[in-house]
């Protein structure tokens, strides 16, 4: 108890952690509960350097995609026991491409690359798997496997923005993505809300069930941090863009930080939404061994008495 | 002029960090076809010095070196050297291979008949039953014989040596000053050999160039083209060596060598 | 009491033990290297069963069974194959380029003031800072990461060539120049052999920093889902949090690096450097 | 054509160039080190207005800029000064730990073959390997990184420094026993010195990898609050799509090579093995 | 028994890679204190590794090396070695602290006494001059000046000498010579020496042991006690020196040497 060491990644999606750092949230809401708490911010790249982190005691909470969280809650169970503590909020990510002539899944010919961050395991290539299923029939779900190359964002966009690269489509990320579409020769393809059939919750925050039950007051304390700053951010958008820029020391145009958190299809909740139809994907094929019975499952109690799924 | 070797007006600094230091200062000579010139002096003079840059492998400070008429500007196997260090063997060839090499690559011989030259040249020097081993394993005189049948093999126009017999016995000495004076009349190379054996000087030499000490300079020549082995130990013979001996350092030496 | 002068001395002088001696100095090289071999794998099972997380450290036993299962059941050996290929590409690509860079820079004053000035300039350089410029030139693929490998390879590689090349005894370059050797064949016959023991340790450290480079430059380049190499091989078991297949991907590098040391560089070694009495044990 | 003369046999037997040719020479050495570096500059900036595409390959004059803004208006300083304090203490410790392994090794044949088998063992090994131990025994911060940077420093370097000890010539080996020296007085007088270029090239090479390992492993062992060195700033930068700021800071890595190679290490040589004739240029 | 060293039934191996190899073959010896012993014998037959066998470079196959009555384990500052290699000079001390070294690492001399010392030693073989200069830019016969220059510093109680003089003329190699006997003769140390001159051998032994070509064996041995450089150039030295020069060749050699 006492302290709390959370690990980020870079992006506005993570903005919530933002707000909690800039207004100081969880050691406000510490006090109030009669507790100094510590607070040491982290940053790391990559799912798998943070579920290192997290399992090696290093830090508290991590916060990663749906994907990684799920493995690690699958591998960890009857151990450490990870579970989701909360959603940082909705965001789609785009598949976006550079060739005029790909307008569906269909249209990528054998010449098209798509770039995600991790072949067949990142986010990315699991929401384009789920498509794929969707489009070309059960089972064939690995049929755009072959045209995905691993890339980070930054890297694929500045090649597909570049256009002198092999790489014609990147499944992206916020800010990324917009970014991206601001080029008059590139255009959206799929979203992953029109793939999971409505709004997700891409990134989650995470952490070992020995942690929650050691330290239950922080615990507590930190999930009612974070859902005060989702709120504030839902009705302070222009301010929460600044935020951003402050505390990312970001040269990003604050117009349009603020454009992209303000769009209609971002809102940042607490509650996991489309993490069960990614969690039943990965056991059908094989990617997690235990099937979950709900998304309850895999998340801590704090969150079952919301609307999620 | 049938001159060789001429060295006019030769004077060589080695640049060091006090500054330039002269090792050989305004010595000049000329070596006539198959003559055999004997640089004598003492220790430090600048023996080695003259013969590498003979060699191409310094540049004189002032002066020049002709060769053949030509002013030395390179390094070539017309002027065969052996050295005065003893690891002038190439460690990762055999012995035989060592003697063979600048038959192959400077005499364009084949590989079976540089190797089968290697072998005559080495039986010579008595080291018929270390073909196969490599320089490593040899015994510093050992290594010595090696380097001078290497050179000699190789029968260059000029042959330039280094002290190549300090490092032997009286026995392996005699034999090889004979064998080296032998293969000298019949190919009638051009010689230049250093020595600080006044006795060997008057053996080999045709002519004899005498040093002072640090930097060299020229003291005098002696003309001995007249006496070879037969007059080895005779009275004229002695007489000239104490000349020499007196030439040099100035009084009777008392050292046995 | 004579083992101590059998011990230093003879390490000094070289090859004066007697014969029976000797094999029983292989033999017990032999005994040794098992030893430590056998010592590691012990620390290790130790470690791993006292840190009990096998997520972060598995065992050296679940290791070795994931390694089985690995080849048997799993494309561990193509994708060690497929990655033992690109490597060597890369490496070979990398020691003629910079062979011939050190070559030039032997033979004139430019070139060897350029190889030091890239050297010192490129080498420190990260294979992230030629990402963009391997998919400028190269795209994505197997020509890219020959490219990131030969960056890794090539400095380090012509680092200690020219090192090598450099402490060449003056005696063997004047025996060289004196057969009239220049150019090509005064590197080939005289510099390179003279250089041996130098070279040699280019080639085990280039050797080495080609395998961490392919590792982690397979995660960026050319991999597409159906094939992928063994960089592939052990980050998807990363991402897929299957630590034991991730450290028996590890483990295959190890194996590679071992049976390269020792049936290769140790062999070659001993035919040269060694044998030559230029490097002693 | 007394050029030629002058220029290969001089190099060939030493110090023979008289006084006025050797400050010409070392004037043309500069002339020819700003020639190189121009003539890359210049090579960049076409190949980028070539190109034309800034995101990928910034110019030479837009990333001379950014590195202007980059150290006046950004924490690029405070970010290379936090990287290089990071960055010396893990290459030291290296060293330290490399020349104790090597001289165990030099001293005990156990030693030997330990150092042997774990540097072909461990060598190879990408810095991912390492990650799951380092932040189970360090955690996150600069302990992990530290130790990330020991291994990569730390066996090209014992490699080379071993390779050295062993070419030591017999002669140097027998005077030091002679005088009665050793264990560490024996490889401080002797082999250390005698050694000399060999671990020279050790120490650039190392250095060199020391740095490649930190940019890469600043990203995964990420930053506390604020602060964050070279590594971060590059990642950042290129999080934002600054590529002019991405070759800014990769410029401030190949400054600090140049700077290193020609103010440090050429002067150690200068005043150490050229000095004694053990390295020619 | 006073004996320094002694030699009991002495065969030393070579592991080649042809098997190994015997280079030194049953001898035997004894060296009283003060006494100088000679190596004598051609080239290739076991002088050198007889000396590195007594130094404790080499382990004997078969018989053993007694050092004031201990079995010699390992090298030690005992007994100093004059090696026969030009580069046993350490290339990165001046030749001042080359000559220093030993006398600070193993005589305990704090580093004023020992350049002091060494000065002094470098002084009178000829070397003042060079003092502060490195090894490689001296010449062969001065880097073989600097190296007895510093066993002599040392003042060993055994001193081994392979070949000290062989790259020096008949000058220097007189005063050293001389400078040599009159140390041993102040110093009182035990000598072992190595030389392929006859005459060297009567001046500076009080003991030569002949020793046959290779594998070297034990021809026999000379009292020579009596010979000094007084006798030198006597009939009574010429006449031992021919017979020497008998025993070893088996017949009178024309070396000019
Ligand atoms: N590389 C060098 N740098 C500076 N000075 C040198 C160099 N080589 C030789 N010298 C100096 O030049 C002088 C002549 O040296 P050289 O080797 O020619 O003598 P030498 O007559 O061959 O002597 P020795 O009979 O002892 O071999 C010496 O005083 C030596 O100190
Ligand atoms: N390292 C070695 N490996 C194998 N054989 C060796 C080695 N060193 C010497 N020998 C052999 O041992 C024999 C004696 O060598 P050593 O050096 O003792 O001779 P030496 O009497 O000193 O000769 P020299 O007068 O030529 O110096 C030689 O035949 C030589 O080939
Ligand atoms: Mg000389
Ligand atoms: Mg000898």
């Amino acid at each position: 108890e006492g302290r709390l060491r959370i690990v980020e990644q870079f992006g506005t999606v993570y903005l919530p952690l933002h707000v909690l750092r800039d207004q100081k949230l969880i050691e406000k809401h510490g006090q109030k509960a009669g507790l100094e708490i510590k607070v040491e911010w982290t940053k790391l790249s990559g799912g798998a350097a943070i579920n290192d982190a997290l399992i090696s005691g290093a830090v508290d909470i991590g916060a990663a995609g749906a994907g990684p969280v799920l493995v690690l809650w699958d591998r960890t169970r009857g151990s450490a026991d990870v579970k989701i503590i909360a959603a940082l909020g909705e965001q789609p990510n785009y598949l976006i491409t550079s060739n005029p002539n790909v307008k569906t899944l269909k249209d990528f010919t054998k010449t098209d690359k798509i770039a995600v961050p991790a072949v067949v395991v990142s986010q990315q290539s699991r929401l384009l798997q789920i498509a794929a299923e969707k489009e070309f029939g059960e089972r064939k779900f690995n049929a755009l496997d072959d045209l995905t190359v691993n890339l980070p964002h930054p890297d694929a966009t500045a090649a597909l923005l570049s256009g002198s690269s092999t790489i014609t489509a990147h499944f992206s990320n916020p800010p990324y993505q917009e970014q991206a579409l601001q080029d008059p020769k590139i255009h959206k393809v799929l979203s992953s809300y029109d793939i999971m059939g409505g709004r997700i919750t891409p990134t989650l925050l995470y952490a070992t069930s020995k942690f929650r039950n050691e330290n239950p007051r922080t615990f507590k304390v930190f999930y009612d941090a974070l859902n005060e700053a989702s709120h504030w951010i839902e009705s302070h958008k222009a301010e929460a863009a600044e935020t951003y820029i402050r505390i990312e020391q970001s040269k990003l145009d604050p117009a349009f930080v603020k454009s992209v958190i303000d769009s209609p299809e971002v809102s940042f909740t607490t509650v996991p939404k489309g993490t069960f139809k990614y969690a039943a994907f990965l056991a059908k094929i094989g990617a997690i061994k235990t099937r979950p019975a709900s998304w309850k499952d895999y998340t801590f109690e704090e969150l079952h008495d919301k609307q999620g799924d | 002029m049938s001159s060789v070797i001429e060295a006019r007006r030769l004077s060589i600094d080695y640049d060091t960090e006090h500054g330039p230091v002269r090792a050989v200062d305004n010595v000049s000579f000329t070596v006539a076809r198959s003559e055999r010139l004997v640089l004598l002096g003492p220790s430090g003079c600048g023996k080695s010095t003259i013969l590498k840059s003979i060699a191409g492998f310094i540049r004189p400070s002032s002066g020049d070196i002709l060769v053949e008429g030509r002013a030395v500007t390179k390094p070539g196997p017309d002027r065969l050297v052996v050295f005065q260090e003893f690891d002038q063997l190439l460690p990762w060839k055999t012995v035989r291979d060592n003697v063979a090499f600048p038959l192959k690559v400077a005499r364009g011989k084949s590989g079976a008949e540089a190797r089968a030259l290697a072998e005559a040249a080495l039986a010579k020097v008595g080291l018929a039953r270390v073909i196969k081993d490599y320089p490593h394993t040899l015994s510093g005189g050992m290594k010595q014989r090696a380097a001078i049948a290497r050179a000699l093999a190789a029968s260059p126009e000029v042959l330039l040596m280094d002290e190549p017999f300090a490092a032997l016995d009286a026995l392996t000495r005699g034999t090889l000053q004979h064998d080296l004076l032998a293969l000298a009349e019949e190919l009638q190379f051009t010689l230049v050999f250093v020595t600080h054996s006044i006795d060997e000087a008057i053996l080999i030499g045709t002519r004899l160039h005498l040093l002072s000490a640090h930097p060299g300079r020229t003291i005098t020549t002696f003309d001995t083209s007249g006496i070879g082995a037969a007059q080895l130990g005779s009275p004229q013979f002695r007489a000239l060596s104490e000349e020499i001996r007196h030439t040099l350092f100035g009084r009777r030496s008392g050292a046995a060598a | 009491m004579t083992d101590h002068i059998a011990e230093a001395p003879i390490a000094a002088t070289g090859s004066s033990a007697r014969r029976l001696h000797w094999s029983a100095l292989r033999r017990s090289a032999m005994v040794r290297r098992v030893l430590v071999l056998a010592t590691l794998a012990l620390l290790w099972q130790l470690a791993a069963t006292f840190t009990a997380s096998p997520l972060l450290l598995p065992s050296f036993t679940q290791t070795m069974t994931a390694l089985w299962d690995g080849l048997l059941h799993e494309n561990l050996a193509s994708a060690t194959a497929a990655s033992l290929g690109i490597l060597i590409k890369g490496y070979l690509l990398a020691l003629l380029l910079g062979l011939i860079f050190v070559s030039l820079a032997t033979a004139n004053a430019l070139c060897r003031e350029a190889l030091i000035t890239l050297t010192a300039m490129f080498n420190p350089l990260p294979a992230i800072a030629l990402l963009p410029l391997a998919m400028l030139w190269f795209g994505l693929g197997e020509t890219s990461l020959i490219f990131v490998l030969v960056h890794s390879v090539l400095w380090p590689f012509a680092l200690a060539t020219f090192t090598g090349f450099q402490s060449v005894p003056d005696t063997h370059r004047l025996v060289g120049r004196n057969y009239g050797l220049t150019g090509a064949r005064y590197v080939g016959s005289i510099l390179i052999p003279s250089a041996l023991p130098s070279i040699l340790s280019g080639l085990k450290i280039g050797w080495a920093f080609a395998w961490r480079t392919l590792i982690a430059a397979e995660l960026v380049f050319g991999v597409s889902a159906s094939q992928g190499g063994l960089g592939w091989f052990i980050f998807r078991n990363r991402n897929e949090l299957f630590t034991d297949k991730v450290f028996a991907g590890l483990i295959m590098v190890i194996l590679i690096g071992l049976i390269v040391e020792f049936g290769l560089f140790r062999a070659i070694e001993a035919v040269t450097v060694r044998r030559w009495g230029m490097q002693r044990g």
